[in-house]
C-alpha cells in the first residue's frame, strides 16, 4: 500500500444513546503509516468513537470503511484478523499468563505454524526489552513494563492499524517521552497506522502527523499538530489557556 | 374454579417463601456481589435449631426468634471470618467457600440431628379447621401468616434501604466498598450487618415453610427452595428487592399451575422446571428482568 | 503550624514494601505537591495515610498519632480523593454527597454543606437526583472532590485528579481546589503527573523515588533544576 | 480466574528488593530435560506396578482415584483454564455412566465400544451447556451449571423405562468381563479396570497438556483472564467457551463411562448428585486449579481422605470434611498442592524453552524483574 492512501475512513458517523446524540456526523480518515491524534474534552465522544471502531457499539448512521471494506460488518473478534489491533486505557492484560503467553495470545488471529509464531513472539519480546520478564506472570509486573507487554501483544497480530487508548495515562513526562519515541520507532519499523486517543498534549502534538478534535460529538478541528494550538475552537472547548 | 383458587393460594404461599429466601440472596448479592450458595443450607441449619428448641419444650415463638438471632449471628460471622478474607482475591474463591459452607452446613445438620424428617410446629394456628373460605377454596391461617410475614418484611426492607443511614451506607458499600470506606463508612460493620440480615431472613423463610406440610423438615428441604429462590432472585437480576419478590411469587404460582395441570412435570421434575426457568430468564436477559445493566468500561 | 507529620513510613501490598522509611510534613493550610515516577510510591503514600493499607512508622496529626482505620482517619480530618475517582455510580449525586458525610451527625450542617458544594460545582446542583455513573469524567471528579469535602477535612489528599481529564477541565478543577484552600484553609496534598499545573498552587514539592523522599523544596527550586524539569515537567 | 465481568484491576507496582536467588536452568528438549522426563515416566510405571500388586480392595480404590482424576482433568479445562466454574459436572459423569450402562444392559454393547458413544454424547451435551455462555457470564453461568447438575438425577428418575428410575440399573458382571485379547478372566475384572483407567488417565492428561499448550489453550486462558482483551486480540470468546465446555464434558463423560464399568450398578442418588460435583471441585481446588498434575493429586485426596477420616462410611461426616477442606484450602493454599509445589520449585529450577533468546546468544539467564 502506498503511503498517504487512507486506510480507515469515517464517513458521517452518528450514534445516539437514549435520545442524546453522542456522535453527530463525524468524518475523517486515517492514512497508511500515519499517526492520527484524536483529542477533545471529556464527553466529546472520543471513547464512543473508539468503541464504534472496535465494534463494541454500532453507529446509527454513517459508514466506517477499512481498506475499502465495510468495517461495520466485522465482528469484534474478527478485527484483529482484519489487521486492527488495540491497547487499553487501563491495561487489559491476561494476568494469569506469562508475558510470553500474553504476547503469543496476541497472535490468535494470525495464520502460521507454531514455530513461526514463537519466533515472532520472541522477536517482539526482544524488541520491547521484555526478555528478562518473559516467563513472569503479567500480574505483579510494574506498570511501565505492562504497557510494553500490551504493545508486544498488539503487534503480534501484524496490525496495519493500531488503536491507542490514552497510552500516556499514569506516566510521568519522561516516561511519556520514551513511550512517544517507542511508538514512532515501532511505526517506522512495522509501518502501521495509528489512531491515538489522548489527553496528554505533549504526546499528541509530539508524535501525531494529523490531529482531529471533537466536541459534543462534532468534529471541530482537523489539521496538523502545529495548527491545533492556535485554533480558537479547540482552545475554547478543550485547551483553555495555551497548553 | 375451586381447584384453581386452591392452587393459586398454595402457589402464592410457596412463592412467598421463595421470595423471602430470594430477598436474603439479594441482600448478600448487593453487599458482596456474590451469590451465596449456602443461603439455603444456612436457613436449614437455623430451622433445625428452632425445631430442636421446640423439642426442649421451648415455645415455638421463642424458638423462632432464637433462630432469627442465630441466623443473624451466623451470617455476620461467616462474612467476617470466611468471606471477607478471600473476597479481595477473586470471585472463584468466594464461590468455593460458599460451596464448602453448603456441604459443610448440610452435613453438620445431618450429623447433629440425623437424616430422618422432622415435624416443625407452626407459629400460627394450623388445625384442620383453621381456614377461611374464599370462593370455596380454603385459605389456611398459616398460609396467611406467611403472606403477612412477606408483606411486613418488604415494608421494613424498603424503609431500611430508602430512608435510613445504614441503608444508604449498605448501598454505598455495595457500589464501591473502597470509596465508601474513604468516606468514613464502617464498611466491615455494614457488610457484617448485611450478611447477618440475610441470615435472619433466610431463617425466617425456613421456620415459616417447614410447618406448612407435615414431615417437611429434612436435610433436602431447603435445597429445592434455594433453587426456586435463586430463580426468583435472578428474575430481578439478583440486585432488585422488588424483582425478588415478584419473581418469587411468579415462580411459586407458575410451579403450582404447571405441576397441577401438566401431568408430565408432576412432582418429580419440580426443580428441573424451576431451573429451566432460570436458564430461560438468563438467556433472554443476561442481567435479569429488573437488573441494572452494568456498563463495562475498559 | 505543622498539621501532618510522617516519619519513617514503611508500607506496601505484598511481602515487599513499596515505601522504605518515608518522612514528610504538611503545614496547616498549605498545598503540597508530590512528584515521582511510576512505582515510586506516591499512591501508596496516600493509601497508607488514609488507612487503606497497613503501615509501620509514625503518622501524627497535630502531634497526635493518626488512627489506622479509614473511618478514624476521616474522623480526624483527612479525606482522600482516590485515583480513578471512585464515584458510587449506582447512587444518585445527592446520595454520594450524603455518604461523604457518613460520620457527621449535624443534619443541618450537612444540608448546608450540600448546598454549598452544589453552588461551587453547579453541575452537581443541577444533577442531584441523577445517578453518579451517568456523569462525565470531569463531573465525576468534581463529585469525588465534593464528597471528600463533605467530611469537612482539614487536609484533602488528591491522587491524580487530572487523570483522563481534558486540559480545560483540569484548569477549572485546580482553580476550584485553590479557591477552597484559600477560603477554608483546607490543606492540600496533591499527587500529580500533570505537575506543571499543580506546581502553580504548591507551596512545597516533594519528589519521591523508590519509596523515599529524594528531594524537597519550593516550586521555584524544582523549576530551576534541569534534571527534574526534564523528567517531571517536560520542558 | 476472574469469572465476573469486572474490568481488570490495575496492577500496583511492587519493586522487589529481595536478593535474587540463584536458580538452576533446565532447557526444554535438552538431554537433561529428557532425562528428567524419562525418570518421571519410570517412577509412574513403578508406582502403577506396585499399586496393581496390592490387595484387590486397594486396587479398586486406585481405580476409583484414576476415574475421578479423569473427571477432574475434564473439569479443570473449563474451570481452571477457561475460568468458568462448573458445579454441574456430576451430570456429565452421570451421562457417561448411564450411556454405558444402558447400552450394555439394553442393547448388549461390549463395554469398550460404549466409551466412544458416551464421549460423543457428553461432548454434545457439553456444547449445549456451554451455549448459554454466549450470553451468560460468571456467577450466572455457575447457576446454569448448577441447574444441569441438579436436573440430572431428576431426569434419570423420571426416565424410568431407560434408566431403571430410582431403583437404579445393574450391569451384570458377565457383561463386564475383560476383553478376550487381554487374556484376563472374568474374575480379574478389577485388575483390568485398573489398567484401563490408568492408561486412559495418562492419555487424557497428555491430551489436556497438548490442548493447553496449543493456540486453543491460549484462547481459553485469554478468555478467562480478560474477555474484552481476548476478543480484541482475535479470540472468538464464545466459540472458545462452548468448545471448552464440550471437550470438558466429553472427558468427564469418559470418566463416567469407566465408572459404570468399574462399579457395575448405577442409581440416580448414588454418584451423580450435586455432591459428586462438589467432590470434583474440591479435588480440583485441592490439587491445584489450572495445573496439569493437580487433578491426579486432588483425586487421591478426595478418594482417600473420607476413607481415612470417616472409616468406611461416607455419611454426613464426609460432607463436613469436604466442606471444611474446601474452605481450608482457599485460606491456606489457594493455589493448591501442585500449584504450591510449582511455585516452590520455580525458586530452584527454571525451565527455559529451547528458543529463549538468552539460549540463542548465550547470554545470562533471565533475572527477577526489578
Amino acid at each position: 500500500m502506498s503511503p498517504h492512501t487512507s486506510v480507515l475512513t469515517l464517513d458521517e458517523v452518528s450514534i445516539e444513546f437514549g435520545g442524546i446524540t453522542a456522535l453527530d456526523g463525524v468524518t475523517f480518515d486515517v492514512r497508511a503509516g500515519q499517526i492520527c491524534g484524536l483529542i477533545g474534552p471529556n464527553g466529546a465522544g472520543k471513547t464512543t468513537l473508539f468503541n464504534c471502531i472496535t465494534r463494541i457499539y454500532q453507529p446509527s448512521g454513517g459508514r466506517i470503511t477499512w481498506k475499502g471494506d465495510d468495517l461495520l460488518k466485522v465482528r469484534p473478534h474478527a478485527l484483529a484478523s482484519a489487521g486492527i489491533a488495540r491497547t487499553f486505557q487501563n491495561l487489559a492484560l491476561f494476568g494469569g499468563m506469562t508475558v510470553f503467553e500474553n504476547t503469543m495470545a496476541g497472535g490468535s488471529s494470525v495464520k502460521g505454524g507454531k514455530r513461526q509464531m514463537r519466533d515472532r513472539a520472541w522477536a517482539l519480546i526482544e524488541r520491547l526489552e521484555l526478555v528478562d520478564v518473559a516467563d513472569h506472570h503479567a500480574a505483579g509486573l510494574p506498570f511501565g513494563t505492562l504497557k510494553r507487554v500490551e504493545l508486544a501483544r498488539a503487534l503480534m497480530s501484524e496490525p496495519q492499524l493500531l488503536l491507542l487508548d490514552e497510552p500516556a495515562g499514569g506516566l510521568t513526562h519522561s516516561e511519556v517521552k520514551e513511550l512517544g519515541d517507542l511508538i514512532v520507532s515501532l511505526r517506522d519499523e512495522f509501518g502501521f497506522a495509528a489512531l491515538l486517543v489522548e489527553h496528554h498534549m505533549g504526546l499528541v502534538l509530539g508524535i501525531s502527523d494529523h490531529v482531529v478534535a471533537l466536541d459534543f460529538g462534532h468534529k471541530i478541528f482537523e489539521g496538523t499538530p502545529a495548527e491545533v494550538k492556535d485554533n480558537p475552537a479547540v482552545v475554547a472547548a478543550y485547551l483553555g489557556r495555551a497548553a | 374454579m375451586e381447584l384453581f383458587l386452591e392452587r393459586l393460594i398454595s402457589g402464592l404461599t410457596n412463592g412467598s417463601i421463595y421470595a423471602l429466601l430470594a430477598l436474603a440472596l439479594v441482600v448478600v448479592f448487593r453487599g458482596t456481589g456474590t451469590l451465596n450458595f449456602a443461603q439455603g443450607e444456612l436457613a436449614l441449619f437455623t430451622t433445625f435449631v428452632a425445631w430442636w428448641l421446640t423439642t426442649q419444650s421451648i415455645p415455638v415463638w421463642i424458638a423462632i426468634v432464637a433462630a432469627l438471632v442465630l441466623g443473624f449471628v451466623m451470617g455476620a460471622l461467616i462474612e467476617r471470618t470466611l468471606i471477607r478474607p478471600v473476597q479481595r482475591r477473586n470471585d472463584m474463591a468466594v464461590l468455593i467457600v460458599a460451596l464448602g459452607l453448603f456441604t459443610g452446613l448440610n452435613s453438620l445438620a445431618g450429623l447433629l440431628w440425623g437424616s430422618e424428617t422432622k415435624i416443625m410446629p407452626s407459629p400460627f394456628p394450623n388445625g384442620l379447621d383453621d381456614y377461611v373460605s374464599i370462593g370455596g377454596a380454603r385459605l389456611y391461617f398459616d398460609a396467611l401468616g406467611v403472606w403477612g410475614a412477606l408483606i411486613v418484611l418488604m415494608f421494613l426492607m424498603t424503609l431500611l434501604f430508602k430512608k435510613t443511614k445504614i441503608g444508604l451506607h449498605m448501598r454505598a458499600v455495595a457500589d464501591n466498598p473502597e470509596s465508601a470506606t474513604l468516606a468514613g463508612v464502617r464498611t466491615s460493620r455494614v457488610l457484617a450487618i448485611g450478611w447477618g440480615l440475610s441470615g435472619a431472613i433466610g431463617a425466617l423463610a425456613g421456620v415459616l415453610v417447614t410447618p406448612l406440610a407435615p414431615q417437611q423438615l429434612g436435610l433436602t428441604t431447603m435445597f429445592s427452595i434455594f433453587i426456586a429462590a435463586s430463580a426468583a432472585a435472578l428474575f430481578g437480576g439478583l440486585d432488585s428487592l422488588v424483582g425478588a419478590i415478584v419473581g418469587g411469587l411468579v415462580i411459586g404460582v407458575l410451579e403450582a399451575m404447571l405441576t397441577g395441570y401438566i401431568s408430565i412435570i408432576g412432582g418429580s421434575l419440580q426443580q428441573t422446571s424451576a431451573l429451566i426457568i432460570i436458564v430461560a430468564i438468563l438467556f433472554v436477559r443476561p442481567n435479569g428482568l429488573f437488573g441494572t445493566q452494568k456498563l463495562v468500561r475498559v | 503550624m505543622t498539621l501532618l507529620t510522617i516519619e519513617d513510613l514503611h508500607a506496601g501490598y505484598g511481602p515487599s514494601d513499596v515505601l522504605h522509611g518515608l518522612s514528610m510534613t504538611v503545614e496547616a493550610g498549605e498545598v503540597v505537591v508530590v512528584l515521582g515516577a511510576n512505582g515510586a510510591g506516591k499512591t501508596t503514600t496516600m493509601r497508607a495515610i488514609a488507612g487503606l493499607i497497613g503501615r509501620r512508622g509514625t503518622i501524627e496529626l497535630d502531634g497526635v498519632p493518626l488512627g489506622r482505620r479509614p473511618e478514624q482517619v476521616v474522623g480526624s480530618g483527612i479525606s482522600l480523593v482516590p485515583q480513578g475517582r471512585g464515584t458510587l455510580g449506582q447512587l444518585s449525586v445527592l446520595d454520594n454527597l450524603l455518604v461523604g458525610a457518613a460520620l457527621r451527625t449535624d443534619k443541618d450542617g450537612v444540608q448546608a454543606d450540600i448546598d454549598r458544594w452544589c453552588e461551587v460545582f453547579p453541575v452537581l446542583g443541577r444533577r442531584q437526583g441523577q445517578l453518579a455513573g451517568s456523569l462525565s469524567g470531569g463531573e465525576q471528579q468534581m463529585l469525588a472532590v465534593a464528597r471528600a469535602l463533605m467530611s469537612r477535612p482539614r487536609l484533602l489528599l488528591c491522587d491524580e485528579p487530572s487523570l483522563g481529564l481534558a486540559p480545560i477541565v483540569v484548569q477549572e478543577l485546580f482553580a476550584t481546589l485553590s479557591e477552597i484552600n484559600k477560603t477554608d484553609g483546607t490543606a492540600l496534598m496533591i499527587v500529580e503527573q500533570n505537575a506543571e499545573l499543580a506546581m502553580d498552587l504548591a507551596s512545597r514539592v516533594y519528589l519521591l523515588d523508590v519509596g523515599t523522599i529524594a528531594a524537597t523544596g519550593t516550586p521555584a527550586d524544582f523549576r530551576a533544576d534541569d534534571a527534574v524539569r526534564a523528567a517531571y515537567l517536560g520542558y | 480466574m476472574t469469572t465476573i465481568d469486572t474490568p481488570e484491576k490495575t496492577v500496583a507496582p511492587r519493586p522487589s528488593r529481595t536478593p535474587k536467588p540463584r536458580r538452576r536452568i533446565v532447557v526444554e528438549g535438552s538431554a537433561k530435560h529428557r532425562g528428567i522426563q524419562a525418570l518421571s515416566a519410570l517412577l509412574v510405571v513403578l508406582f502403577l506396578l506396585w499399586a496393581a500388586s496390592q490387595p484387590l480392595f486397594r486396587v479398586g480404590q486406585f481405580t476409583n482415584v484414576f476415574i475421578i482424576a479423569i473427571a477432574i482433568v475434564g473439569l479443570n479445562l473449563v474451570t481452571g483454564y477457561t475460568g468458568l466454574l462448573s458445579i454441574g459436572h456430576s451430570a456429565f459423569f452421570g451421562l457417561g455412566a448411564y450411556t454405558t450402562g444402558i447400552l450394555i444392559t439394553k442393547y448388549e454393547f461390549a463395554p469398550m465400544s460404549t466409551i466412544p458413544v458416551a464421549v460423543v454424547l457428553s461432548f454434545v451435551v457439553g456444547l449445549a451447556v456451554g451455549l448459554p455462555s454466549l450470553r451468560i457470564k460468571g456467577l450466572y453461568l455457575a447457576l446454569v451449571t448448577l441447574a444441569v447438575g441438579v436436573s440430572f438425577p431428576e431426569i434419570v428418575r423420571r426416565a424410568e423405562d431407560l434408566t431403571g428410575g430410582a431403583t437404579g440399573l445393574v450391569i451384570r458382571s458377565r457383561f463386564l468381563a475383560p476383553p478376550e485379547w487381554t487374556g484376563l478372566v472374568r474374575a480379574e475384572r478389577g485388575i483390568w479396570m485398573f489398567w484401563l483407567s490408568a492408561v486412559t488417565l495418562m492419555l487424557v492428561m497428555l491430551l489436556a497438556r497438548f490442548l493447553v499448550r496449543s493456540r486453543f489453550g491460549l484462547a481459553m486462558m485469554a478468555s478467562r483472564d480478560h474477555e474484552i482483551a481476548a476478543a480484541a486480540n482475535g479470540v472468538n470468546v464464545a466459540r472458545t467457551k462452548i468448545l471448552a465446555f464440550g471437550i470438558s464434558g466429553a472427558i468427564t463423560g469418559l470418566a463416567g463411562s469407566l465408572f459404570a464399568q468399574y462399579i457395575g450398578a448405577l442409581s440416580p442418588d448414588g454418584s451423580f448428585t450435586l455432591l459428586k460435583s462438589i467432590e470434583l471441585v474440591t479435588g480440583l481446588v485441592l490439587g491445584g486449579i489450572a495445573t496439569q498434575i493437580g487433578p491426579v493429586v486432588g483425586a487421591f485426596a478426595v478418594v482417600f481422605l473420607p476413607y481415612y477420616t470417616a472409616s468406611f462410611t461416607s455419611g454426613p461426616l464426609s460432607g463436613v470434611v469436604f466442606g471444611a477442606l474446601l474452605i481450608a484450602i482457599v485460606f491456606v493454599m489457594p493455589e493448591g498442592i501442585v500449584g504450591r509445589l510449582t511455585l516452590l520449585s520455580r525458586k530452584v529450577v527454571t525451565f527455559l524453552p529451547a528458543d529463549h533468546p538468552s539460549r540463542r546468544k548465550g547470554e545470562r539467564p533471565p533475572e527477577e524483574p526489578t
